[in-house]
């Protein structure tokens, strides 16, 4: 496995690059855009963020997927990604309900960008985690759940 | 300004697809040091990618995203030799660009 | 008399079938931690270590205002590939058996003029405060990557070394009466959902030894073999061996005489 | 009938396979093991508390297992076991089984008594069984280990007889009693738990609603 993760590395999607650039700062992140919903952000429950995101209640749908195991081995570090085969995707976002607030990432996806998008989230427990879409100025949402274990000599 | 990101670029078929490592601590406030103060919230809040002058992606995150945080997604268009920006602002007002030619 | 066998039958008949639907639900689980492990493996933060450790190894730095270019790491000075894999090892200059980090800390103090005290300091990183030791080691060590792990053990300081090493992996002591040997002298055993590796044998110490230096997710940082060690220490609840202590060293030495053969495959992530 | 031959026959395989691995071999580190010794010894801090120093002592069981690289030849585990049932003792109340739900929260912690100076636990924490780190107990927790057998439904296999109470209660308190060098802490002899804390594990493994035995 490790093997083949060095593959992808060195020759797979080409060599990996990294790149410094010297004048960092040249480019302002945020460029233009909406700032950051700390409203959103700051709610706990399930229901206050989706009011925050102005998504009230979505509908379930089977065109959304969330991706990522049935068990974390830590939850620091949570694979987890969001697709959607929906028209005219502008907007996911990953939710977690067990955490302290639910709201972990949200995206903004100019026309182009594919709704298929991967991250890692931290968990403190075993939750349900939603993907939330938003498709034709409607939005949809899908769940799992993912268990946290607790691993190693237990200290 | 953080340590630098490592970022890949490859071009397939006319997509895109980025695959970014970011150093960055992503504290979430919750958590007590040893002496049991708690230490203070210190997150990446706003990332953008770009490709030459267009957006295409914008994320905002909150402190449970997971620390050096990871992120891959797809985009029509860009190709071999293209540049790649991706920047990122902290919630302490710290931030950091860094760039990758596409493959 | 027929009744009880039968009784007996009966119990070993349920026992059996409840292995059974255990090893079912065993599987289940190892597959989707096998997906957990494969999603986190493309992409391992180790690599932001490995960029800032190769700066760091380049970068003139301390009282001497020296790069770390000519440090011998046993193969000639300024020859990494390969490096990692054959330490630890004896060194003629210092007289001693030294694995990666002591030989790296000798470079820093002879070639750039750190102390002991300054080169040592952070040599494990905390939340907000990097180590350039983990960076330099993530460095270093994917220099060794492919390369087979060859620690013969051959030079009688090493062998010595080797041996102290294997005592102290059966040494028994604290108050859950642990040593290495506990967890890691069996084959195909595990704590709670950790494959634990029979560190006696070349396949099991190949296994433990080729991913390290490795990123652990549950600490987010990357960990060296020297910090893997002392904590497994921790763990069994005896007090923190020193940082670089030759104990340490003895049983990197045995268990990297163990593993001699086995493709390195780092940095590594894990838990 | 044939199948009970046939388990008779895996047993007679398990046993000579045991005493075959009792033969002698080298102890660990050869004519090093002194100089081993002394390079372990002089790891550590000179300025750590003297408690620290003593969890590096050792026992005779642990000197022994050791140099029997925990294969110890039959005479000798036997001696040991001896020694170490005579070090049982039993709660104040003289009652064995306590309280599963307490048992069930002991079983599953996995710190406490963590010293030195990275990562201590803070004084007082909760010194944990850890059962799940080796063994399989109740249904519902699926991250336990392998190391010790598996003890889910321990007491709807074993019944509740005292005599299984008992033996529940002396194999956690001093494990090395029953099998000298086994992989289990001994657990009362170090004070690591309590005899009040032992009977709550007992409960844990054979009260019938204990959910080890329940689901």
């Amino acid at each position: 496995m490790n093997n083949q993760r060095r593959n992808v590395l060195k020759t797979g999607s080409g060599a990996a690059l990294l790149s410094v650039l010297a004048a960092a700062g040249i480019i302002t992140p945020g460029m233009a855009l909406a700032d950051w919903n700390k409203a959103a952000f700051d709610a706990k429950s399930m229901a206050d963020t989706l009011k925050a995101m102005g998504a009230g209640a979505p509908a379930d749908s089977k065109d959304v997927q969330v991706t990522g195991p049935d068990i974390a081995e830590n939850g620091a570090v949570v694979p987890v990604g969001v697709a959607t085969s929906l028209p005219n995707v502008t907007m996911v976002a990953i939710l977690i309900e067990k955490n302290p607030n639910a709201l972990a990432a949200s995206f903004t996806l100019p026309e182009g960008t594919e709704a298929n998008i991967q991250t890692r989230v931290k968990m403190g427990q075993t939750s349900n985690i939603y993907a939330l879409v938003k498709s034709d100025g409607k939005f949809f949402m899908a769940t799992k759940e993912i268990k946290v274990t607790l691993g190693g000599c237990g200290g | 300004m953080g340590n630098p990101m490592k970022i890949r670029a490859a071009n397939k078929d006319g997509v895109t697809e980025i695959k970014a490592l970011i150093s960055h601590e992503m504290e979430t406030g919750q958590r007590k040091d040893a002496a049991g103060a708690v230490v203070p919230a210190w997150f990446i809040t706003e990332l953008t990618a770009k490709l030459g002058d267009k957006i295409v992606l914008a994320a905002e995150f909150g402190p449970s995203v997971s620390k050096n945080p990871y992120l891959a997604f797809k985009f029509k268009g860009g190709a071999k030799g293209d540049k790649v920006v991706v920047s990122w602002k902290d919630n302490k007002g710290d931030s950091r660009t860094d760039e990758a030619v596409i493959n | 008399m027929t009744q009880v066998s039968l009784k007996a039958l009966a119990t070993v008949v349920l026992a059996v079938a409840s292995i059974g639907s255990t090893l079912a639900q065993d599987s289940k689980i190892a597959d989707e931690l096998a997906k957990y492990r494969e999603a986190l493996a493309d992409g391992n933060p180790a690599d932001l270590f490995e960029v800032k450790g190769e700066g760091l190894w380049l970068e003139k730095r301390g009282p001497k205002n020296a790069s770390l270019e000519q440090c011998d790491l046993g193969q000639g000075p300024g020859k990494l590939e390969g490096a990692y894999a054959s330490l630890p090892k004896y060194f003629k200059d210092t007289n001693k058996v030294m694995d990666v980090e002591s030989r790296l800390v000798h470079c820093m103090m002879t070639l750039q003029g750190f102390t002991l005290a300054e080169a040592t300091k952070q040599w494990y990183s905390k939340p907000g405060k990097d180590s350039d030791i983990e960076a330099l080691v993530t460095f270093i060590g994917a220099k060794s990557n492919g390369m087979k792990i060859k620690v013969p053990a051959t030079h009688p300081e090493e062998a010595k070394m080797a041996k102290m090493g294997e005592y102290i992996f059966y040494r028994r002591s604290g108050p859950q009466d642990f040593s290495c040997s506990i967890c890691h002298g069996q084959e195909g055993k595990r704590i709670r959902l950790q494959e634990l590796g029979n560190l006696t044998t070349q396949e099991g110490a190949g296994f433990a030894m080729k991913t390290w230096p490795s990123y652990r997710v549950s600490q987010g940082t990357v960990w060296t073999m020297q910090r893997r060690l002392i904590d497994c220490m921790r763990q069994a609840r005896w007090p923190e061996p020193n940082y670089l202590a030759d104990s340490i060293i003895a049983l990197e030495t045995y268990l990297q005489k163990t593993a001699t053969g086995t493709v390195m495959e780092t940095p590594g992530i894990k838990r | 009938m044939k199948l009970k031959i046939a388990l008779f026959g895996l047993c007679t395989v398990a046993l000579s396979s045991l005493s075959f691995a009792g033969k002698p071999v080298e102890a660990p580190g050869g004519k090093y093991a002194d100089d081993a010794e002394q390079i372990f010894r002089a790891s550590f801090r000179e300025d750590g508390p003297k408690e620290w120093k003593l969890r590096l002592m050792q026992d005779e069981t642990m000197q022994t297992c050791g140099t029997y690289r925990d294969n110890p030849p039959r005479k000798i585990g036997q001696q040991l076991e001896k020694a170490n049932m005579a070090t049982i003792k039993y709660p104040a109340s003289g009652k064995l089984m306590g309280n599963w739900k307490e048992g069930e929260k002991l079983a599953a912690v996995g710190t406490g008594g963590h010293v030195g100076f990275i990562q201590p636990d803070p004084p007082g924490r909760l010194k944990g069984g850890n059962c799940y780190a080796c063994h399989q107990l109740a249904k519902k927790e699926i991250a336990y280990g392998t190391i010790g057998p598996s003890l889910q439904h321990f007491g709807k296999i074993r019944g509740n007889s005292p005599e299984m109470v008992k033996y529940a209660y002396d194999k956690v308190y001093n494990s090395n009693a029953f099998t000298a060098c086994t992989n289990m802490p001994r657990f009362g002899l170090h004070g690591w738990l309590t005899p009040e804390q032992i009977t709550h594990i007992v409960a844990f493994l054979i009260d019938p609603e204990s959910p080890v035995n329940k689901d």
